[in-house]
C-alpha cells in the first residue's frame, strides 16, 4: 500500500510538469490549428531567464518565474509578428518544417552565449527540504510542481469556459471568418492566445527544471513526449490533456518502478493501445 | 418481389434526435424517383444510409433481392448502389480524365495494378472518352478539375458514377449550386441517363424534379409524409405544412 | 480570369501529353548530377554515398506522405529494419552486395507491412504519434537484443565481397557511390512507374478524399497498406545500403531523429513528386555538411535559418520554386 | 542578428586560415567529436583539450607545423562518422585521426585505418572491444570497466554487503554493471538486484524506491554524464536515501565537474571513481587546467574528455616525432607502443600489446574546494590499472 501511494504521488508530479508544459502546445495545436515544434524551445528560453535571474542576480525564486514568463512572452512577440503570422492555415508539414527551424536557431543561439553546460535555477529553501508525508518524504518542490499544475487547470478551464476573452477564443476557433464578421479581433485573439501559451510553457520550463534539467539542447530533447502527450489527451482540450498527462505519468512511473529494463516498451506499449482505443485522443476535437 | 431496391423501416438517430424514421421505400429498375423535403429533413442521411456511410439504428436495405444491410460503403457500390455528393468531392489535382479513368479501372478491379500503365488500356480509353462525351465534358477532360466550371465539376460526379455502371443511382442535389445558365446541360444529361437504370433524385428545383421524376416522396423530420406523383404534390395538406414554415419553398412548391 | 486559365490549360495539356518526356529529363538530370557528383567531389564518396542511402528513406516517406497522405514520424523503423537485416545477414556469412540489399529491402518491407498495419488504425495526430511509438519500440528492441544487433555500441565488422566479385568497397568508396547511385536510379525509375501506374492515382484519390475513393467501390486499406509495403521495401534498400557502405549499423538508423530529419528534407523538397525528396535531400544533407565543416560549433543555427527561410520563400517546398520558375518561363 | 554575424564572421575567418596554413610542410590532424547538439559540451572538452595542448607545447612537432581540422558528429551515427573520417583522409589530406565520443562511430572508422595509412587515436569511446578491431587504434581515455572496477572493493571496506546496480541501458552501462559486479562478488560482497533504466529515463524516483525496497546497503550507478544526472542524483537525495544510510557508488561520468555546479548541494558526499579530476593536484595538472580554461572559456565548461585529448594529442605529437612527418601508420603506432609520461591526470603509460592506456584510477569524493565550489576531491588511488575488460580477453 505503502509503495502504491509513492508511486502514485511521483505519477502525480512528474505527470503535472508534463501538464503544465503541454497544455500551452496543447491549446497552439488545438485552437490555432498550429504545430508548433518550437514549444520546448521556448520553456527552455524561461529556463535561461529564470537561472540567470536567480543565481547569477540573486532574484527570488518568485521574481525569476515572473521574470521568464514576462521575458520568453517578449522574445515570442516579433516571432508571431514575423515567422508564425505566416504560417497559421497553412499545411501541418510546413508549420513542423518552420517551428523545426525556429528551434534549430533557438539551440544553436543559446549554445553560442550560454554554452552548452547545464543550468540550475537555484529553490528556495522552503521548497528545496523533503517533506515527510507519513508513509515517505517527498520533495517540497513536488508538492509545489503539483499544486501549480491544479492551478494552471482550473485557471485555464475558467478563462476558456468563463470569461468574454474565452467566449471569442472558441468562436475564432469554431470560424474564424464568421468571428471577423462578428466585430471578434481574431488576429489580437491568436496574439493573446498565443502568448498564454507561450508564458505556460514558460512556467513549466522554470517550475519543471528539476525534472527536465536546463540546456540547449532541451528543445528537442522532449519534443516527442510533448507531441506524444498532448496528442494522447486530444489537442485543444484541457481535462484531456489533464487525463493524458496522469495516465501517462502513471504509466510511465509504474513501468519504471514495476519493469526498470521495459520502462519504455511498456510507455510505448501503452501510447499505442490508447491511441487505437480513442484514436482522437481522450478528449479530441472532432476533426 | 421485382422490385430493384428496396429500404425497409430504415432509422437512425444521433443522440436523441431521430434523423430517420421507418422509412420504408422501394424502387423498380428504369423508374425515376425525386426524394424532396425542407432543410434538415434527413435527405443527404437517408442516403448515407443506403449508400452505407452511416449504420442504420433499424431497418434493412435490399438490392436485387439481396440483404445489404451489412454490407460496407464499398461492397455496396460494387454491388450497384451509386450515389454523387451535394457537394461535389472531387480530385482537385485530377483531371476528369484521370476521374473517370480510375472509376473504369477500379470497376474492373485493376485500379490497383503496379504494373500497368494508368493510360495503357485502349478499351478503358474508349469507355472513357465516351462517357466523357455523354456528359460533354471532352473539351475540359485534361484540365485540373479545380479549374473546370462548378457546372461541369457536377457533370463529372455524374460522370464518375456512370463509370461504375450502377444499378442503382443516388444523385444528391445534382443541380445545386449550378447556376442557372448551366442548368440545361445538367437536365440533358440526366434525360440521357441510361434506361434500365433507376434513379434517386434528391433535388430542390421543382421544375427539375417535375420534368425528371414519375414519383415524389416528401421527406420532413425523417418521416415520409407523401409518395405520390409529382402533380399531386402540392396539393397535399401534409406536405403544405412541411414547407409553410419556409416561405420560399412553399413558394416554389406552389 | 479567362485568358488565365486558357493558358495555363494550354501548357497543361502539352505536359500531359507527354508526361514521359518529363521523366526522361528528369531521370537524365539525376544521372547528369550523380556523374557530376562523382567528378567534382571525388573525395568525398561516402558522404555522397550517405546522402543517396537517405534519399531513399526520404523518397520512401515521399510515397506515404506525399502520395497517400499518411503523416510519419517513424519511417527511420523500416530503413533500420533494411540496416539490421542485411547487418546481421552479413555478419553471419551472406556478404555478396546484392543479395545483401535484397535482404534488407524485404526485411524493410515486411515492417511496412507491420507499421502500416497498427498505424492505418489510426487518423492524423494520433496517426502520428503511433508512427513515433513503433519507431522507439524498434529502436528499444534494437538495443535490447545486443547479442544480435551490437546494441548501442552497433553492429560492427560487417565484411563485404567484392561487387561482382571484382568491385573492393574501400576507403575511396568508389564502388559503394557507384552502386548506391545505381540503385537509386532504378528505385526512381520503379517508384515513377508505380505512381503512375492505376494504383499510384488510387493512392493520390485516396490522399485527396478517402471517402470519394469509397464511393467509388475501392477499398481504401489495402491500397495504402500496399504501399507501406513499398515504401518499406524502399526504406529498407537505403538502410541495407547504409550498412553496406558503412559496414557498421548504429542504433541512430532506427532513431526518431532520423526519421525526423528525413520528413524534414522532403517537406524542404516538397511533396509528392518525387524530385522533391531527391532535391530535397541533397539540399540539406549538403548544406549541412558544408555549414559543420566551415563551422563545427554553430552550425545548427544556419540550418534553422535555411528552414524559416525556405518556408518563408516557398512553403510548398524547393520543387515548388522550379515549378514556378518554369510556370513563369512559360 | 549579431549571432549571425558573428557565426558567418567565424566562418570566414576559418576559410581564410584554412587557405593560408593549407601549405606543404604542414601536418594535418583530423578531429572527429560532437562539437553541436546534445553533447557540445564533451566536443568542446575535446577542442580545449587540443588547443591547451597546442598552446603548451607549441604548434610544431620536429619542425613540422601541424594544422588540426574539426569535423562535428553531433551523436552516435557510423555513416557519418565514416564518411567524415573518409573525407578528412581523401580530401583533407590528414595523417592522423583523432577523437571520437561515441564507440559505434569509431567501429566505423577503424576499418578505413589500413588502407588510410593512418593511426585513430581515440580520445573518448571507451569500449573495451574497439581495440581489437584494428592495430592501427591507440587509446589514451579509459574504459568504463578500467574505471569501475576498483568501486567493488571500496565498497566491501566500507562495510557494504549487499549492493544494487543501476545503469543506463546502453552499451557502457552494461559494461560498468558487469565490471563492477565482477568485482564485488570477487571481494565477497553480493549484487542482489541489477536494473537497467532506458536512456531518456527522466524522474527517477520510482528507481529509487526500488532501491529501498530492494534491501541493499549500497547502491552502484551508471549513467552518462549530462542531464540525466542531476535528476539521478537528486532523486537519491529527495527520495530520503541518503539519510536512510544507503551507500552510492559511481564511474566519474556521474559527477563530472562541468555538472557540479548544477548538482549542487545535493551532489556533495558521494563517491566516484575515475582516471582524472580537474582538482587533481600536480604541477602538470596546474598547467593544462589553466591552459584548457583558457580554451574553453570557463572553468566550469571543464570536464575529463579535456585530458583524453589533451593526452591524445601527445601521441599524436609523438608519432609525428617518430616518423617525421612521413605518412607510415604502423611506425607511427609502435613508436607510441609502451610510451610513458606524466599526463595532467598522473602517471600513464600507452601497453604496447592493447594499445589502451594504463593509468591511476583515483576514488573521489565530492567536497567544497578551497573557493567554495564543488570539486571532486581525491581520497584514494589505485595505481596502475589496466583495462580489465581487454586484458580477459
Amino acid at each position: 500500500m505503502q509503495t502504491i501511494f509513492s508511486i502514485g504521488i511521483d505519477a502525480l508530479a512528474f505527470g503535472m510538469v508534463l501538464f503544465i508544459i503541454c497544455i500551452g502546445l496543447s491549446l497552439t495545436m488545438g485552437l490555432m490549428r498550429v504545430v508548433n515544434l518550437a514549444h520546448g524551445a521556448f520553456a527552455m528560453i524561461a529556463g535561461y531567464i529564470a537561472s540567470y535571474a536567480a543565481r547569477d542576480l540573486g532574484l527570488g525564486y518568485a521574481v525569476a518565474i515572473f521574470l521568464a514568463i514576462i521575458g520568453t512572452i517578449v522574445i515570442s512577440i516579433p516571432l508571431e509578428r514575423f515567422l508564425y503570422r505566416r504560417i497559421y492555415g497553412s499545411p501541418e508539414l510546413t508549420q513542423v518544417l518552420m517551428t523545426i527551424g525556429i528551434t534549430f536557431c533557438v539551440i544553436g543561439i543559446t549554445n553560442y552565449f550560454f554554452g552548452p553546460t547545464l543550468k540550475t535555477i537555484p529553490l528556495p529553501q522552503a521548497l528545496s527540504q523533503p517533506v515527510d508525508l507519513g508513509f515517505r518524504t517527498i520533495a517540497a518542490h513536488r508538492l509545489f510542481v503539483i499544486a501549480c499544475g491544479a492551478v494552471v487547470a482550473g485557471g485555464l478551464w475558467y478563462l476558456i469556459e468563463r470569461t468574454s476573452f474565452g467566449i471569442k477564443l472558441r468562436a475564432t476557433v469554431d470560424n474564424a471568418a464568421m468571428s471577423d464578421a462578428l466585430g471578434v479581433r481574431t488576429q489580437v485573439v491568436y496574439a493573446i492566445s498565443f502568448a498564454i501559451a507561450i508564458g505556460l510553457a514558460a512556467l513549466g520550463g522554470v517550475v519543471g527544471a528539476e525534472f527536465l534539467p536546463i540546456e540547449p539542447y532541451y528543445a528537442l530533447r522532449y519534443m516527442v513526449m510533448f507531441l506524444v502527450v498532448v496528442s494522447v489527451g486530444g489537442a485543444g482540450s484541457i481535462l484531456g490533456a489533464v487525463i493524458a498527462c496522469l495516465v501517462l505519468g502513471l504509466v510511465d512511473t509504474t513501468g519504471r518502478y514495476l519493469m526498470p529494463d521495459f520502462g519504455n516498451f511498456f510507455f510505448y506499449a501503452a501510447v499505442i493501445l490508447i491511441v487505437c482505443l480513442f484514436p482522437r485522443g481522450f478528449f479530441g476535437r472532432a476533426q | 418481389m421485382s422490385d430493384l431496391f428496396r429500404v425497409e423501416n430504415l432509422s437512425k438517430s444521433f443522440g436523441g434526435l431521430a434523423v430517420s424514421r421507418d422509412i420504408s421505400l422501394s424502387m423498380a429498375a428504369g423508374e425515376r424517383l425525386a426524394l424532396i423535403g425542407p432543410n434538415g429533413a434527413g435527405k443527404t442521411t437517408f442516403v448515407n444510409l443506403v449508400t452505407g456511410q452511416l449504420k442504420p439504428g433499424a431497418g434493412r436495405v435490399i438490392l436485387g433481392g439481396e440483404d445489404v444491410t451489412q454490407l460496407g460503403a464499398v461492397r455496396r457500390v460494387r454491388k450497384g448502389l451509386v450515389r454523387t455528393f451535394q457537394v461535389t468531392r472531387l480530385f482537385s489535382e485530377l483531371t476528369p480524365e484521370e476521374h473517370v479513368t480510375l472509376t473504369v479501372l477500379q470497376r474492373e478491379g485493376k485500379a490497383s495494378r503496379i504494373l500497368s500503365r494508368f493510360r495503357g488500356n485502349s478499351g478503358v480509353a474508349d469507355e472513357v472518352h465516351d462517357i466523357l462525351g455523354a456528359l460533354g465534358l471532352l473539351e475540359v477532360a485534361r484540365r485540373k478539375v479545380g479549374q473546370i466550371a462548378y457546372g461541369q465539376q457536377r457533370l463529372l460526379e455524374i460522370a464518375i458514377a456512370l463509370a461504375l455502371k450502377p444499378k442503382v443511382l443516388l444523385l444528391d442535389e445534382p443541380a445545386a449550386g449550378v447556376p442557372s445558365v448551366d442548368t440545361p446541360r445538367i437536365e440533358q444529361a440526366l434525360e440521357r441517363l441510361p434506361s434500365s437504370l433507376a434513379v434517386l433524385m434528391i433535388e430542390h428545383d421543382m421544375d427539375l424534379v417535375f420534368r425528371f421524376a414519375k414519383r415524389v416522396v416528401v421527406l420532413a423530420a425523417g418521416e415520409i409524409i407523401f409518395e405520390g406523383a409529382p402533380s399531386e404534390v402540392a396539393a397535399d395538406p401534409k406536405v403544405r405544412e412541411a414547407y409553410l414554415g419556409n416561405y420560399a419553398h412553399a413558394r416554389s412548391v406552389a | 480570369m479567362q485568358t488565365l486559365v486558357q493558358t495555363g490549360a494550354v501548357t497543361k495539356v502539352h505536359s500531359v501529353r507527354r508526361p514521359w518526356l518529363r521523366d526522361v529529363i528528369g531521370i537524365l538530370a539525376i544521372v547528369i548530377a550523380g556523374a557530376v557528383g562523382y567528378w567534382l567531389f571525388p573525395d568525398n564518396l561516402a558522404l555522397l554515398t550517405r546522402i543517396i542511402a537517405v534519399a531513399l528513406l526520404v523518397l520512401s516517406i515521399d510515397l506515404i506522405v506525399g502520395y497517400c497522405g499518411v503523416a510519419t514520424l517513424g519511417q527511420a523503423a523500416l530503413f533500420g529494419a533494411g540496416a539490421y537485416a542485411a547487418g546481421i545477414a552479413c555478419v553471419n556469412g551472406v556478404t555478396e552486395p546484392m543479395t545483401l540489399i535484397a535482404i534488407g529491402g524485404t526485411a524493410g518491407a515486411v515492417a511496412g507491412l507491420l507499421m502500416g498495419t497498427i498505424m492505418l488504425r489510426a487518423h492524423g495526430l494520433a496517426q502520428l504519434v503511433l508512427s513515433i511509438a513503433i519507431v522507439q519500440l524498434f529502436h528499444e528492441a534494437a538495443n535490447k537484443a545486443s547479442s544480435i544487433t551490437g546494441g548501442s555500441d552497433g553492429l560492427a565488422g560487417l565484411m563485404i565481397s567484392p561487387l561482382f566479385g571484382i568491385f573492393e568497397f574501400d576507403l575511396w568508396g568508389k564502388t559503394a557511390y557507384l552502386m548506391g547511385l545505381a540503385l537509386l536510379l532504378l528505385v526512381f525509375i520503379a517508384l515513377k512507374f508505380v505512381v503512375s501506374s492505376p494504383f499510384g492515382m488510387l493512392c493520390r484519390g485516396i490522399k485527396q478524399d478517402p471517402l470519394r475513393i469509397r464511393a467509388m467501390g475501392a477499398f481504401v486499406f489495402p491500397v495504402l497498406l500496399k504501399m507501406f509495403v513499398i515504401s518499406g521495401a524502399v526504406a529498407g534498400m537505403g538502410g541495407a545500403l547504409a550498412a553496406i557502405s558503412t559496414q557498421v549499423v548504429g542504433l541512430d538508423s532506427v532513431s526518431f531523429e532520423l526519421s525526423a530529419n528525413a520528413l524534414v528534407m522532403l517537406v524542404l523538397g516538397g511533396l509528392g513528386t518525387l524530385y522533391g525528396a531527391l532535391i530535397g535531400t541533397v539540399i540539406f544533407m549538403g548544406f549541412e555538411h558544408v555549414v559543420s565543416s566551415i563551422n563545427p560549433f554553430h552550425w545548427m543555427t544556419m540550418v534553422g535559418a535555411l528552414l524559416i527561410a525556405v518556408v518563408l520563400a516557398a512553403p510548398g517546398g524547393l520543387s515548388s520554386l522550379v515549378e514556378k520558375v518554369r510556370g513563369e518561363k512559360a | 542578428m549579431t549571432a549571425g554575424k558573428r557565426i558567418l564572421g567565424a566562418a570566414i575567418g576559418a576559410l581564410l586560415i584554412g587557405s593560408v596554413s593549407a601549405q606543404a610542410d604542414t601536418i594535418k590532424v583530423g578531429i572527429i567529436g560532437p562539437f553541436s547538439g546534445p553533447f557540445a559540451l564533451q566536443g568542446k572538452n575535446f577542442q580545449a583539450g587540443v588547443e591547451a595542448y597546442m598552446a603548451l607545447n607549441g604548434k610544431t612537432a620536429k619542425g613540422h607545423t601541424i594544422e588540426v581540422i574539426y569535423r562535428d558528429l553531433p551523436a552516435a551515427n557510423p555513416a557519418q562518422s565514416r564518411a567524415l573520417a573518409q573525407e578528412l583522409v581523401v580530401k583533407e589530406k590528414v595523417q592522423y585521426l583523432g577523437g571520437v565520443y561515441f564507440t559505434p562511430d569509431a567501429m566505423a572508422i577503424t576499418p578505413l585505418l589500413a588502407q588510410a595509412n593512418t593511426p585513430l587515436v581515440i580520445f573518448n569511446a571507451a569500449t573495451s572491444a574497439i581495440m581489437n578491431t584494428s592495430p592501427l587504434v591507440v587509446r589514451t581515455s579509459f574504459t568504463t570497466a578500467q574505471t569501475t572496477t576498483p568501486l567493488g572493493k571500496v565498497a566491501i571496506d566500507e562495510g557494504v554487503k549487499k549492493a544494487i546496480t543501476i545503469v543506463s541501458d546502453y552499451g557502457p552501462g552494461v559494461d560498468a554493471e558487469n565490471a563492477f559486479k565482477k568485482a564485488f562478488e570477487a571481494a565477497g560482497g553480493q549484487v542482489v538486484e541489477a536494473i537497467r533504466m532506458p536512456m531518456n529515463t527522466t524522474d527517477f524516483s520510482p528507481i529509487m524506491q526500488r532501491v529501498r525496497d530492494s534491501g541493499a546497503g549500497g547502491l552502484f550507478a551508471f549513467l552518462p554524464s549530462g542531464p540525466p544526472t542531476l535528476g539521478f542524483t537528486k532523486a537519491y537525495n529527495e527520495t530520503g536515501l541518503k539519510k536512510a544510510g544507503i551507500k552510492f557508488y559511481a564511474p566519474g561520468d556521474l559527477t563530472q565537474e562541468s555538472d557540479l555546479p548544477a548538482l549542487g548541494e545535493a551532489a556533495e558526499g558521494l563517491k566516484t571513481s575515475f582516471h582524472y579530476a580537474v582538482s587533481h593536484d600536480s604541477p602538470e595538472n596546474k598547467k593544462f587546467v589553466e591552459a584548457a580554461t583558457k580554451a574553453i572559456g570557463g572553468a566550469d565548461q571543464l570536464s575529463f574528455p579535456s585530458v583524453g585529448a589533451y593526452d591524445g594529442m601527445h601521441v599524436i605529437y609523438k608519432m609525428i616525432e617518430a616518423t617525421d612527418g612521413k605518412q607510415d601508420a604502423q611506425k607511427a603506432v609502435d613508436a607510441v607502443k609502451g610510451l610513458s609520461w606524466t599526463s595532467p591526470r598522473g602517471p600513464v603509460r600507452i601497453e604496447p600489446d592493447t594499445r589502451h592506456i594504463t593509468q591511476n584510477i583515483y576514488l573521489r569524493e565530492v567536497a567544497k574546494g578551497s573557493d567554495g565550489k564543488l570539486i571532486n576531491k581525491e581520497v584514494q588511488t589505485f595505481p596502475n590499472q589496466k583495462d580489465p575488460g581487454l586484458a580477459t580477453q
